[in-house]
């Protein structure tokens, strides 16, 4: 017999949740999120602001004396729930969860305190310069060169960045690695958006030419800083996956339940009925494993890279699976353009590879619990 | 948000069954279950009378904790699932006052054991198209037909059993819920072999197998009722806490992949990554159905671990005979035999093998459980009907 | 065991060519190509006057050879599948013989390009509950309605359309066949565009568009009929030679795992080489398939060969961009283009991954080619059919 | 444009097909399968010599010069797939494949053509003495040792073993590794029936204390007639596979279109509809794998090792999940004793053991094809 943490919603979770559905059933409707897609502003800045600011949201990780809500992973998950319902276009994940999470890492003193105001209170939004792809447990990046406190170098694919006020970019010094915070705006910042799968959360590449940077963890700190940002957003992106998911399996059954072919709503034939049965069941199994992650991190449970290894190998599946199977059994309608299926099955299949794909965190599960592979 | 049981209550039955201790002796197994059911301490949450103080369900872990820290006997609850979790509820619900004074008590103490005599082999996942009949003679029943895949049969004194009374009504108003005495003439039980070469379970015949009206359970023709109340029970207690990391079957092949590093292959590797996941993922599931439960927040969950289960299980067992290679080709005994009950873990990886293909057939088919899924739990139409307004005689078979 | 065909025949037809070849010239195309279909030499299985000359389907290719290695100009088989897979067999079968002269030298030649006005909609699956209208007015039909998945249909000149001229019968009865000049007033065609930011297909919108009775094909009412014929030609010519070893988006990431070790890992090694035999079996089966074909024996297996594809090329894309990670995160282009066909190997991977969607909903979903396989191949009863005795203006929509 | 093989069935294979069918339909229905299986004699000897001798199978490898019917693998593959129908207890694989291609791979004059002519005939049976689970490619087994004509080791888990006249025994001399016949019969040679997971093919352990042997290959041949013998039984293997498939796809289709549950048959479900159709385009497509490799073998094309990872990959997989579904819609009956699927399921679930699991088959092929491991 074992003690698991509360893997329940509280009814502080329930009323966030409620506050944030609400804020997006009424900013944030599909149409809008496919109209906003194609324009040159791709984010939703207006609502990043009522989220983050409005509704505190993204200083939900941030303690109360730095001007933080001063909750837990937990809460931070259940808005990313709701985000990923709404495939919202805003920053959330890069600002209020990665780069928060490195910049609370980093410890105190060293000057990182200071920028975590602003976030907290959304008047500012930070990215974490680091391929969106990056597993936890990955080598510290070496894509950025610092020479005191300026840094050149350039790192492809980061989240969020495009709409980021400052960077916190892992780069390497004389005395090796650091954490660093870069204002973008200066000329020695670009920031390019890159055409990207995700339509609702693209990836830009940044190019850091000499730009001034202020240091806010060194060598004792910063790959463990970095690593903590990574494993932060790993275990709660599989929240996310678990409302990408739940959004696509309420669609599909209510859809199935509308549509009729051969004088029944399709919904009523067994074959769907049993693979909409078995998707249930995926999304019932994700919410367990989604929330045994956040709670372990809010805890700092010493198990808490075995949950995120577990929840984000099989949450980036379920969630993929979901919106494949959204678009199929919305037959012809669900594989157009003016349809929302498509937007999260490319959610989907970008939440599955960012922050490392299921192989890689079952390659890291083997290591944590002792399965080695096979020596040929 | 969590359960909250009233401290009053608490104390109070906890004095009392440190009272209760005082003044029986458990070595006297027998004698002291009979007297904890008489003092109201089998199972709270039923009426005085009935080894029940009227209290909610929530306080009996009380009264099992102070009996377990005091070693006293317990009625074997692990041997006694049909009997505690499916019988006396639906003989306290549904039973006349003489029915429940004659065999509450023995059902709860062990004397009596009891089996299930509900399924037939023409009617599997469609239950209510049973076949069995009940002809009234006098101030008796009398039953013929054939039941199949019934537990502890042979060990059973009595049976719940559903009948038809009625075969000129649609199938599930005729039929009649019944308590029959397995001691009865006519009763005759066979083991039913099974794939893994033993026999967990019976058939059942009924030939002219008489049962005194006064052994009916609610109404003629009601019995599709209450046996819906039998059902509900089946899974409803989940006691103690989570379940540890690695059970079972997933358990032996990961011991098995640590300890024999020549056996792995880097297919099977991803493979077995991909079982540990789901079962953690699956206990993880269990345990937010337990915690709701202890909240008093039942949810549909369970049949989703089920059909997990079900579909983990058979993998795990199947992946571990391929990693054994050449071992896996062997098999311990095929001897009949008659088990207590199954275990995953001490049987040979064969056996394994075989026995998980009855996860996704027993208690309910993996079909049925996603029927019910897809109708009740995502309210999807069901299936066209066409034998709801059928007289049972005329239906197709 | 393998198709023979007549050398007599064969050595006639390959002279008729070369008298052919040396009176006509090649540069002039369109000339060339309407001489060649005045002389038979179109479609040899086709009736004289018709483009053929009445002989043995299997004679074809020894024309088409002959052009071929004389370096002449064909009729661009690959941009017509329609038209000449599907609507001239129908013509031929159906048309009358005004209609057939009318129309198939033009459709053969390329001069008159074709689409299929089918689809709706509220009919996909279950074609034959469309909702179009065509009503009798003196010598014309007037018809208003919606088609969707129109391949073509911006560059048609004539379409093959369903619609509905008896709302009072069931869906299959009340169903008439057009041919439909593209250029009518009344036609609208907008392009549907798809996940992949492309528009490969079209919505075709039906506003009061006059069809003489003339360009009526087969008699009122008894267009499901001649629909079938139109179908099930849609998939029979397979030719050539067995298909290479790793082709499409299998080839791509075949060679992507080559070419870039740093991408490899361990559980993606598994995957892959899992895609790798199912691809490879589903070409050994495309190859059977051909074979019994080339002797004269069609199966169903080409159901299972597209099942088999569309869910393979959907893992293989899947694979991909996975190995790929950060890579796979970004696309080629979503502007909005018109692309003459589908490319599984020139696009980006996301491209890929997203397109593959199709393949289990284009031509069929894999859910009624299941159904399909299942009654038509093992025989099994059909869905409990709720509509087919009720009008059409009478079923739930 | 690439030119395969006939994939087809030839007439002269059809009428072996038909006559072999006869047989066992007349001799070998599952009910005396069942019953024999618990008795003291697994085998069905007497239908083995109507087949081998009567029909002429055993022969079908051998050429006429030894007295066979010099047909080829396409031959022996089309009778395989009817013993797998049939889960037949007969030790075809064991003698008229296994050991049978190791003696005709050890090229004339080494003494192994002596052997062959009893063995065509049916009169003789003989066994390959390697574990059944010996992939083609294993290293040259280590576990008999040869003191000049005498061989003392043990062999554990031989398929065919018990009925087994002489056994082909892969051992290594003083000069070198060799394939010696001995003669079972002498006390020095024992064989011991195991009890087996396929009730109708088990497997034995050969314990040789001295046996007297013949060396039929010398160091310069043995190890390729020994691979070249689990190659074809590979190849083959995939036939009976498909066989086991088929029977299961068969009885199962048959089942469900009269079993009625809720006043329909269960095969008229779409959920079970979509289950068996998948199940026919699985079968469908191991057929042509299975096809491919007989071919393949039939020609010894270049090709033959790829063809026959690819068959096993797949066929085994294929004929195991045909067998769990046979179990699963036949509900509870089919996981009774009295029923013959039970008896399918153990067939396949040994076949995909034997001569390879399917993940060792992928490995192999991963070196064919050139796509190689990742490196750590």
């Amino acid at each position: 017999m074992s003690t698991l943490p509360d893997l329940r919603y509280s009814d502080v979770e329930d009323a966030l949740r409620a506050s944030v559905r609400d804020l997006l059933a009424d900013r944030c409707p599909w149409s809008a999120v496919l109209r906003r897609c194609e324009t040159s502003e791709p984010y939703d800045m207006d609502l990043w602001r009522r989220l983050a600011g409005g509704l505190g949201c993204a200083g939900l990780l941030v303690p109360e004396r730095y001007g933080g809500a001063g909750a837990s992973a937990r809460e931070v998950a259940v808005v990313l729930e709701e985000l990923g319902r709404a495939v919202a276009p805003v920053p959330f994940l890069g600002s209020a969860v990665l780069a928060t999470s490195a910049l609370l890492a980093c410890g105190a003193g060293d000057g990182a305190d200071d920028c975590l105001g602003p976030l907290a209170a959304g008047e500012r939004t930070a990215a974490l310069a680091v391929p969106f792809a990056t597993p936890p447990g990955a080598p510290f990046p070496a894509s950025v060169h610092a020479e005191g406190d300026r840094l050149t170098g350039r790192v492809v694919g980061v989240v969020d960045a495009v709409v980021a006020d400052l960077l916190v970019v892992p780069a390497t010094g004389a005395d090796g690695p650091g954490l660093y915070v870069v204002e973008v705006g200066g000329s020695a910042v670009a920031v390019t958006l890159r055409t990207s799968l995700d339509l609702t959360r693209p990836i830009a590449d940044v190019t850091l030419d000499g730009a001034a940077a202020r240091r806010v963890a060194g060598p004792e700190s910063a790959a463990a800083a970095l690593d903590a940002a990574l494993v932060a957003g790993a275990a709660l992106l599989a929240s996310e996956q678990l409302g990408v998911a739940e959004q696509c399996l309420e669609t599909t059954v209510g859809y199935v339940k509308t549509r009729y072919q051969f004088g029944r709503p399709i919904g009523g034939f067994q074959a769907v009925k049993h693979r909409l049965a078995d998707l249930w069941a995926a999304v019932t199994s994700a919410r367990s494993a989604a929330r045994y992650a956040a709670a372990c991190l809010a805890t700092a449970d010493p198990d808490v890279r075995v949950a995120t290894a577990v929840a984000q190998a099989h949450c980036s599946e379920v969630a993929v699976t979901a919106a494949e199977e959204c678009v199929q059994l919305h037959g012809g309608i669900g594989f157009t353009w003016e349809h929302p299926a498509h937007l999260y099955l490319k959610r989907a299949k970008a939440c599955e590879i960012a922050l490392g794909s299921p192989d890689r965190h079952r390659a890291a599960l083997a290591a944590l619990v002792d399965l080695p592979a096979a020596t040929p | 948000m969590t359960a909250t049981t009233s401290v009053p209550d608490a104390e109070r039955l906890r004095a009392l069954v440190r009272d209760f201790l005082a003044t029986h002796d458990p070595r006297e197994r027998l004698r002291f279950l009979r007297a904890r059911f008489d003092a109201g301490l089998a199972w709270v949450h039923y009426p005085e009378g009935l080894g029940g103080l009227g209290l909610p369900r929530a306080l009996q872990s009380v009264v099992d904790e102070e009996f377990a820290a005091a070693g006293a006997p317990d009625n074997a609850p692990r041997r006694n699932l049909i009997g505690l979790g499916m019988v006396a509820p639906t003989i306290l619900r549904f039973g006349t006052e003489e029915q429940k004074r004659r065999f509450l008590r023995p059902l709860w103490t062990g004397e009596e054991a009891w089996c299930q005599l509900f399924s037939e082999p023409g009617a599997g996942s469609d239950l209510a198209v049973l076949a069995t009949r009940a002809v009234r003679d006098g101030d008796d029943w009398v039953v013929t037909g054939q039941k199949v895949w019934t537990s502890r049969a042979h060990e059973a004194d009595w049976a719940i059993l559903l009948a038809r009374t009625d075969p000129d009504v649609p199938k599930h108003r005729g039929l009649t819920y019944f308590l029959c005495d397995m001691h009865s003439p006519g009763v005759v039980v066979r083991p039913l072999r099974q794939a893994t070469g033993e026999a967990e379970f019976n058939e059942v015949f009924l030939n002219r197998v008489r049962i005194p009206d006064a052994h009916r359970l609610g109404a003629v023709g009601d019995g599709w009722r209450v046996a819906q109340t039998t059902l509900m029970n089946e899974r409803i207690a989940i006691g103690g806490g989570a379940a540890p990391r690695e059970t079972g079957a997933l358990g032996v092949v990961a011991r098995t992949w640590r300890e024999r590093p020549e056996l792995r292959t880097p297919g099977l590797h991803d493979e077995l990554l991909r079982l540990w996941v789901a079962w953690e993922v699956n206990r993880l599931t269990n345990e937010r159905i337990r915690q709701q439960l202890a909240n008093g927040q039942p949810g549909p969950e369970g049949s989703a671990v089920k059909l997990a289960f079900a579909r983990l299980n058979q993998r795990v067992t199947g992946l571990e005979l391929t990693l054994l290679a050449g071992e896996g080709l062997a098999y311990d005994d095929w001897t009949m035999r008659r088990p207590a009950g199954v275990d995953f873990t001490q049987r040979s990886p064969g056996y394994r093998y075989l026995r998980a293909k009855g996860n996704s057939i027993e208690g309910g088919t993996s079909e049925i459980l996603r029927n019910i899924i897809a109708e009740r739990v995502l309210g999807l139409p069901p299936e066209p009907r066409t034998d709801k307004d059928v007289p049972w005689k005329d239906l197709p078979r």
